[in-house]
C-alpha cells in the first residue's frame, strides 16, 4: 500500500475523480434501473454480472503477470467503488464485488505461488464467481472464533462446519473457507467448485433478495495442504480480514443512505400536507439534516479507517467503530426514509422501503465485501 | 385502587387469544406473507371461532362485558359507576395477542374492518338494522393526502335522494376482502373540515372501482386498495352523522373532532398490534438466544450484563411501557374518560417501540434473524406500517404535545 | 401485603388521594421551597427532617405494639408519596424517606425481637435517622455480589468493607449494611451508632447535594449474631430489597421529572424567539410530548411493580424493567428540561440544572429509598 | 488525496496540547470549579505560553501556518493553491485539547474571546492596529432573545461622533475578565436583521455596567457576564463594518449574513470543545474500568460484547465521527470553501455526542461517576453548555436541514 501522505485531505486524486464518475454513472443506469425488479424476482438479472466486468473491479488488483491491471491494492479507492455502486443497489453491489472480496483476501494473505493458480481464472473477460465463506449460521456466532473446522490430514487439511450467506456460493469457482484449525489460528482454506463434500443451498434474507446468498455446508471436505492461504509465519491475517470486510460492508451502505438522503428530500419538498411542503416542518427537515450529518460523519469514518489501511498503518480500531456507528445509523436512516414517506413508504411502488431491508444487513453481515 | 393486574377474564382472554395465535396464525404466517393478496381460507374458521362463538366461555365475565373480539372494537359500556374492564381494554389485550401471532393476519381477520368501528361509533340504530353485519373497510386517505385528514378532496353531492361520490382512495385496509367500505368525502370542499363526512358503500355499488391492491413491504395478509369512485350513488340515507355543515367555528371544529374521534379507540388497537409484534420479536430472539448460552434472569444491574442482554432489557422495557400505557388508553375508554392524549401516547410509545424492538431482534440474531428461514425478519417487515398508519409517529406527537401546551392546531403545526 | 385486587384500575383509593394532597402540598412549601439554597449550601436546611415527622412516613408501617401506626406494609402507597415529594426536591424527598427504607427492610426481613428492638426507637415524635449501607465504590459495583465481608465470630460477626453513598450516615442511630457472609448469602446486620471500626466520612455528588452522602468505612466492626436480620430459613432477601430499593429510586425520580416537564411547558410558552412561543416549533413541542409520553410509561411501570409487591406477586422482573426505563428516560427528561431553556437551563437561577444533575443519580443509586 | 490523519505539524500541536491540558490544567480543574469566578493566576502563566511564544517551535511547520493556539481562532490563510492544513484545523485540534483537559479554564483562556473573532474577520486594518491587543468578549444575547440572533434589542444612535448604546445583554462569555466587549445592536429596529451591527466596546467605558456573574451548572472557572448599556458612549469609529443600513431583501440578508459568518468559524471551536470533554469522559471512564477488569480491545462483535464495553464503543464511535466532522469543517475554512453546512453539521453531532458520553460516562462508573472526587460529573456539568450556546442542537439542525432542502427560514422556521 502506497506511501503515507502527508497533509489531511480530503480531495479525490484525479483518477479516483475520474472513475468515481463512470461507477457512479453505471450505478444509476445498470444497478439502480433494475433494482426493484431485481427484488421482486428474488435474482439477478442475466448479464447483469457480465456487464459489472467492465468496471474491471476484479482485473484492477490482479497483477500484471498473471492477467491483471496490477494496481496497488487500494482500500480507499474500493470503499468509494463500494460506495458509489451501493447507491445503485445493495445486493448487487455486494454481488459484483465479491469476486474482489476473494482476490483481495489472496493477495494479502497468499503466496505467490496461491496468486497464481487462483487469480489467474480471475482475471477474466467474462465474470468470474469467487468467493468467501465466513458466517455462520448462529445468533452469537462470533466472527474472531468461527467453529468451521479444519483438521490436518495427510493430504492436506478436512473442513467441517456450515457457513451462511455466502455471496454467489453456486457458481462460484472458489470457495474461501475461514475455518479454525485444529490446535492452530484461524486459517482460510481455498474450497474448489464441486469438491466432494460441499453442498450448496440458497437461502433468502429479508433483503439481499436480488443476489445468492447460500448456506454452505462442509461434510469431510478434503483440500490439499497449498489450498491453506500463506504459508510459514506469513498465514490468515483474521482480524485484518474483518476489518476490511466490515469496511466493504459499510461502504456500500454509504452509498444506499445517499440514494434515501436524495429521495427523502425531493419527496418532502414537494409532498403536500397541511397546505405546505412537509419538508417545513421541523419533525421532517430534522430528520433529514440527522440523516445528512450521520451519513457524512459515517464516511469519514470510513474513509479514515480505509486511508490507514491503505497507507499500512493499523486500522482494527477505526474499522471497528466505523462499524459499530454505520450498523446503528443506517438503520436509522433506512428507517427515516420510510417514515417520512408514510404509508407510501410502505409500498414497493418507492425503493425506501427496499432500501430499509437492505440497510438491515448493515450490523449482521462477516466477512463479505473485504476492500 | 391501584392495580395493573389483568383481571380474570382479561387473563383468560389473555391466555385464550395467545394460544390461538400460537396455534393457528403463526403456522400459516409465513405462507400468506409470501402469497401475498391470496384468498385466506384459514382466516374463516378463524373468523367465526373468534367473531361468532365464545371462546372459553369468558364471554359471561363480568369484568369483561365483551369477551368477544371482534365487537371488542365496537362494545359499548353499561352505565354502572363502577370501575370496568371492558371492551376496549379485552380489545387491547386480543389484539396485542393476535398480532403477537401474525400482524398480516391479524388485520385480514374477516368482519371487522376500521370502518365497523366507525358505523359502530356514529350511525343510528335504524341505520345498523338496514346496514346489517357488514366487514367495513375505512377509506380516508387520498393519493394527495396523508396525515392530513382534513384535505380529503373526494366529492359527495346529494342529487334527490342519492348522494354522488366522486374521487379517488387509496390506502383502505381490507378493501379487497371487505364487503363495505366507509368512505370519508367532502360536502363542500370550500368549508373545510366541518363539510367533512363518512358514508356507507356497499361493495358493487356501480361507480365504484377497486383500481388496484398495493404490494407492501409487510403485513402482506392483509389487503390494501385503492378505490375509484365515478358518479358512484348511494343512498341518502347512507351518510353517516348530520348532513349538515357547521357554520360556526365552533361547530366545525366540533364536527370534524367528532369524525377525528374514533381515532381515539383505533390508535390503542394500533398500538397493541405493534406492541403484539414487538412482544414476538423479543419473544423470538430471546429464545433464540438462549438455544446458544444466552440467560435472561433481570438480575444484573445493566451494565454489568452482556450487551445482548442489556439489548434485551432494553426493549423489553420500551414494549412494557407501551403495554401499560394502551391499557391505561383502554380503560379510560372503558371507563368513559377521555383519553385522546393517552392514546395518542400509547400509539406514539408503542409504534416507534414496536418498530426498534423487531428491527434490533433482527440484529440481535445475526443470519438467523435476517434469514426467512424464522418469522424475525417479518416481524421488522410489519412493524414499520403500526408506526405510520392511524396516524404516524409525528401525528400522535402533535396530538400529545398540542393537548400538553394547551395549542391549537394554528399555533402548533 | 393487601390482598389481590380483582380489576385493572388506576383510581387511587380515597386514602391515597387524601395522602397525596398533602404530600403535595408538603412538597411544594417544605421542599421546593428550600430546593435551591439547599443545593447551593450543599447542606439540608436545619429543622427540616424534624418537619418531615409530620407526615408520619415512618410510624405509618411501625406496629402498633412499638408505637407506630400499624398500617400494613404498603409499596404503591410508598411509591406515591415519593413521587410526590420527589416533586418538591430528589435530594431533600430522599432523605426524608431513608429511615422509612430502614423500617420497611427491617419489617420485611427481621424478627420480632429485631423489630421490637430497632423500630422502637424510630416510633418517635422527633426525626430519628437510621439509614442502610449497601453500595460500594467500584465502577463495576455489582448489586447481587457486594464484596463487604462479614465473618462468624465467637460473639457474633465482624464486618469489613467500604460503602459508598450512605444517605444521612453520620446522624443514623442504626446502619444497616449489607455484606456477603463467608461461606454464606448476603446478609444484612445492624450496625449501632459510633460502632468501633466504623467511620463515616461525607462526600458529594453531582447531585444530591443537600444531604449527607457518605462513605462508610467498616474495620472490623463486631456486631452481636442477632444483629442479623432475621433467624434461620428467615433471613434477608437481597433480590427484593434491590427492587423495592430501585423502586423508591425510580419513584422518586417521577416527580422530579413531573417538575420539569411542568416548568418546560410553561417556558415553552411563555418564551418568544423568532417571532412566536417556542412551544410552537416542532422541536420543542415533540420534546415536550416525548417527556410527558415516557413520563407516563414510567410511572405505569412502577406503579405495577409496586402493586404487584403489595399484593405478594413476584415482581422482580417488573421493577428490573422500571428502573432500566427510568435510568434512561428519567435523564433524557433531565438533559431535554436544560435543552429547552438553553442558555437560561445553564444557570443556577432557574431549577432545570439541578434537576439534570439529580436525575443522574436514578441510574447509578441502588439499595435507597426501598419503598 | 484522501488522507484523514493529521499532518505532522498538527500532530506536535495534538501532543503539546493534550500535554500542557494533562499537566496544567488538571490540576486545576477542580478548584477553579469550586472556587467559581475567582482570579485564575495560574492562567496567565498559561496563556503567555499558548499565546505568546510558540510551543515546541511548531509556529514554523509548512502545513499549519498558525501554530498558535491564541491566533488560531483568528488565522487568515496565505492565497497558495495547494491543500492547507491551516488555521481553524489547528484550532480544532488544540481547542478539543485545551476542552479535554478542562472546557472551563479553556474558556477563561485569558486573550481570546469570541469578540477577538468578530473584530479580526471584520476590523479594517486601521481598526485592528487602533484596538491594539484587546481581550474581546461577545455580546449577543439580551434577556428576551435567545437563539433568535435576529431580535436584538440594544439600540445604537449616532449622536455627532459617537454612537450611543442602550440595552441589556447576557452570557457574555468572558465579560468580567475580557478588555473589550463586541456589542450587537440595531441601529433601527424597524429594519429588521440588516440594522443589527456590531460595535467595540472597550471595558470601564462610562454608561457601560457589569450587573452580575452568571452562577452556573458548569464550565464554572469561565465567567459569564451580564451588562447593561445605558447611554454607553463609543467613537464613531468602533462600528464594526458599514454603518449602512442595506435597504434591498437582498442586500438585507447579505448584511445579516455577513455577521453571522462569524458563526461558521466559531461553531467548530464549540464542536472541538464538545470532542474534548467527551472524550475526556471516555478516557475516564475507560481507565476506572480498565483497572476494575474490564478490556476495550475493539474486537468482538458488538453484541457479544459486555454491555459496558458495547456502551463505550457506540460512545466512542460517535465521538470519533465528530471530530472528523469538525476536522473537516475546519479543513474546509482553510482551503476557502464555504462551510456553514459542515460546521453545523460538526457541532450539531459533537454537541450531543459530547453530552450523551459525559452523562453515560458518569453512570457507567455509578457511584466512582456521580462523586466530586472525580472530574466525571464535573464533565457532565460542562458538556451540556456545549449543545446549547453558539447555537443550540436545534439551531443547528435548521442549518443543515434548510441547506439539505433548499429551505429559507421563511419556509423552514
Amino acid at each position: 500500500m502506497s506511501e503515507q501522505a502527508a497533509l489531511f485531505d480530503l480531495t479525490l486524486t484525479e483518477e479516483q475523480r475520474i472513475t468515481r464518475e463512470s461507477m457512479q454513472r453505471f450505478a444509476e443506469s445498470e444497478l439502480k434501473s433494475i433494482s426493484r425488479e431485481s427484488d421482486e424476482n428474488g435474482s439477478t438479472p442475466e448479464g447483469f454480472l457480465d456487464k459489472t466486468v467492465e468496471l474491471g473491479l476484479s482485473l484492477i488488483p490482479i497483477p500484471e503477470a498473471l492477467g491483471g491491471a496490477g494496481m496497488p491494492r487500494s482500500p480507499i479507492s474500493n470503499a468509494l467503488n463500494a460506495e458509489d455502486l451501493g447507491k445503485g443497489d445493495f445486493s448487487l453491489a455486494l454481488a459484483a464485488v465479491t469476486p474482489l472480496a476473494f482476490i483481495n483476501t489472496v493477495i494479502d494473505n497468499g503466496t505467490e505461488a496461491q496468486q497464481e493458480k487462483y487469480l489467474s481464472p480471475l482475471a477474466s473477460e467474462s465474470f468470474v464467481a469467487a468467493t468467501i465463506a465466513f458466517m455462520e449460521p448462529k445468533a452469537t456466532f462470533e466472527p474472531t472464533e468461527p467453529e468451521t473446522k479444519a483438521e490436518k490430514s495427510s493430504k492436506g487439511y478436512v473442513l467441517n462446519g456450515v457457513k451462511t450467506n455466502v455471496v454467489l456460493a453456486s457458481t462460484a469457482e472458489y470457495i474461501l473457507v475461514i475455518a479454525q484449525e485444529t490446535g492452530g489460528n484461524v486459517e482460510a482454506f481455498i474450497v474448489e467448485k464441486g469438491a466432494n463434500g460441499l453442498s450448496i443451498e440458497s437461502k433468502k434474507n429479508m433483503g439481499l433478495r436480488p443476489i445468492e446468498t447460500c448456506t454452505v455446508t462442509l461434510e469431510n471436505v478434503e483440500v490439499a495442504a497449498n489450498a491453506k492461504l500463506g504459508e510459514g509465519e506469513k498465514s490468515f491475517n483474521l482480524d485484518k480480514f474483518i476489518a476490511l470486510s466490515r469496511l466493504g460492508t459499510c461502504a456500500l451502505s454509504l452509498g444506499t443512505c445517499e440514494a434515501v438522503l436524495e429521495y427523502v428530500t425531493e419527496y418532502a419538498n414537494e409532498r403536500i400536507a397541511f397546505g405546505e411542503p412537509i419538508a417545513y416542518r421541523q419533525s421532517v427537515a430534522f430528520m433529514i439534516a440527522n440523516m445528512a450529518i450521520e451519513l457524512e460523519g459515517m464516511r469519514l469514518m470510513v474513509w479514515k479507517a480505509a486511508s490507514r489501511a491503505e497507507q499500512g498503518m493499523d486500522f482494527y480500531r477505526d474499522a471497528y467503530l466505523a462499524h459499530v456507528l454505520c450498523a446503528e445509523k443506517t438503520m436509522e436512516i433506512g428507517t427515516n426514509g420510510v417514515q417520512i414517506l408514510g404509508g407510501h413508504g410502505f409500498i414497493r411502488e418507492h425503493p425506501v422501503e427496499l432500501w430499509y431491508r437492505n440497510l438491515r444487513a448493515v450490523g449482521i453481515l462477516e466477512g463479505c465485501a473485504s476492500i | 385502587m391501584i392495580n395493573l393486574e389483568l383481571s380474570e377474564g382479561l387473563k383468560n382472554m389473555d391466555q385464550l387469544t395467545r394460544g390461538l395465535a400460537q396455534g393457528m396464525l403463526r403456522p400459516i404466517s409465513r405462507k400468506y406473507d409470501i402469497q401475498e393478496h391470496d384468498d385466506i381460507p384459514e382466516m374463516e374458521q378463524l373468523g367465526g371461532l373468534m367473531g361468532g362463538g365464545a371462546p372459553g366461555g369468558s364471554k359471561k365475565e363480568s369484568d369483561s362485558e365483551s369477551g368477544d373480539v371482534m365487537s371488542s372494537f365496537l362494545s359499548e359500556d353499561g352505565s354502572s359507576n363502577e370501575i370496568k374492564n371492558g371492551g376496549q381494554m379485552t380489545a387491547v389485550v386480543t389484539v396485542s395477542n393476535i398480532a403477537w401471532g401474525c400482524c398480516g393476519l391479524m388485520l385480514a381477520l374477516p368482519g371487522v374492518g376500521l370502518g365497523n368501528a366507525a358505523i359502530q361509533s356514529v350511525a343510528t340504530p335504524e341505520q345498523k338494522e338496514r346496514f346489517g353485519r357488514v366487514y367495513a373497510g375505512m377509506a380516508i386517505t387520498e393519493p394527495s393526502t396523508g396525515s392530513d385528514s382534513s384535505a380529503v378532496s373526494t366529492t359527495a353531492t346529494l342529487d334527490g335522494d342519492e348522494w354522488v361520490l366522486n374521487g379517488e382512495k387509496i390506502f383502505v385496509t381490507a378493501g379487497h376482502r371487505c364487503n363495505t367500505v366507509v368512505v370519508w368525502a367532502t360536502l363542500d370542499k370550500s368549508k373545510g373540515k366541518a363539510a367533512i363526512k363518512s358514508f356507507v358503500v356497499p361493495k358493487g355499488t356501480p361507480g365504484m372501482e377497486l383500481v388496484r391492491l398495493e404490494k407492501k413491504m409487510g403485513i402482506r395478509a392483509s389487503d390494501t386498495a385503492a378505490f375509484s369512485f365515478n358518479n358512484c350513488r348511494i343512498p341518502k340515507d347512507n351518510i353517516l352523522g348530520s348532513a349538515e355543515v357547521a357554520d360556526t367555528e365552533e361547530a366545525r371544529k366540533k364536527a370534524f373532532g367528532g369524525v377525528m374521534q374514533t381515532f381515539d379507540n383505533t390508535r390503542p388497537m394500533v398500538a397493541a398490534m405493534a406492541i403484539g409484534v414487538g412482544q414476538a420479536s423479543i419473544d423470538m430472539s430471546k429464545d433464540m438466544l438462549s438455544k446458544e448460552g444466552v440467560s435472561f434472569d433481570y438480575k444484573k444491574r445493566l451494565y454489568n450484563c452482556s450487551a445482548a442482554q442489556a439489548e434485551m432489557y432494553r426493549m423489553e422495557a420500551d414494549i412494557e411501557s407501551a403495554r401499560l400505557l394502551a391499557l391505561k388508553a383502554g380503560w379510560m375508554a372503558d371507563n368513559k374518560m377521555p383519553n385522546s392524549k393517552e392514546a395518542s401516547m400509547s400509539k406514539a410509545k408503542a409504534g416507534r417501540s414496536g418498530s426498534h424492538a423487531s428491527l434490533k431482534a433482527v440484529e440481535l440474531c445475526q443470519s438467523l434473524g435476517y434469514s426467512v428461514d424464522n418469522l424475525l425478519e417479518k416481524f421488522a417487515r410489519d412493524s414499520k406500517i403500526l408506526d405510520i398508519f392511524e396516524g404516524t409517529q409525528q401525528i400522535q406527537q402533535l396530538i400529545v404535545a398540542r393537548n400538553v401546551l394547551g395549542l391549537s392546531s394554528k399555533e402548533l403545526k
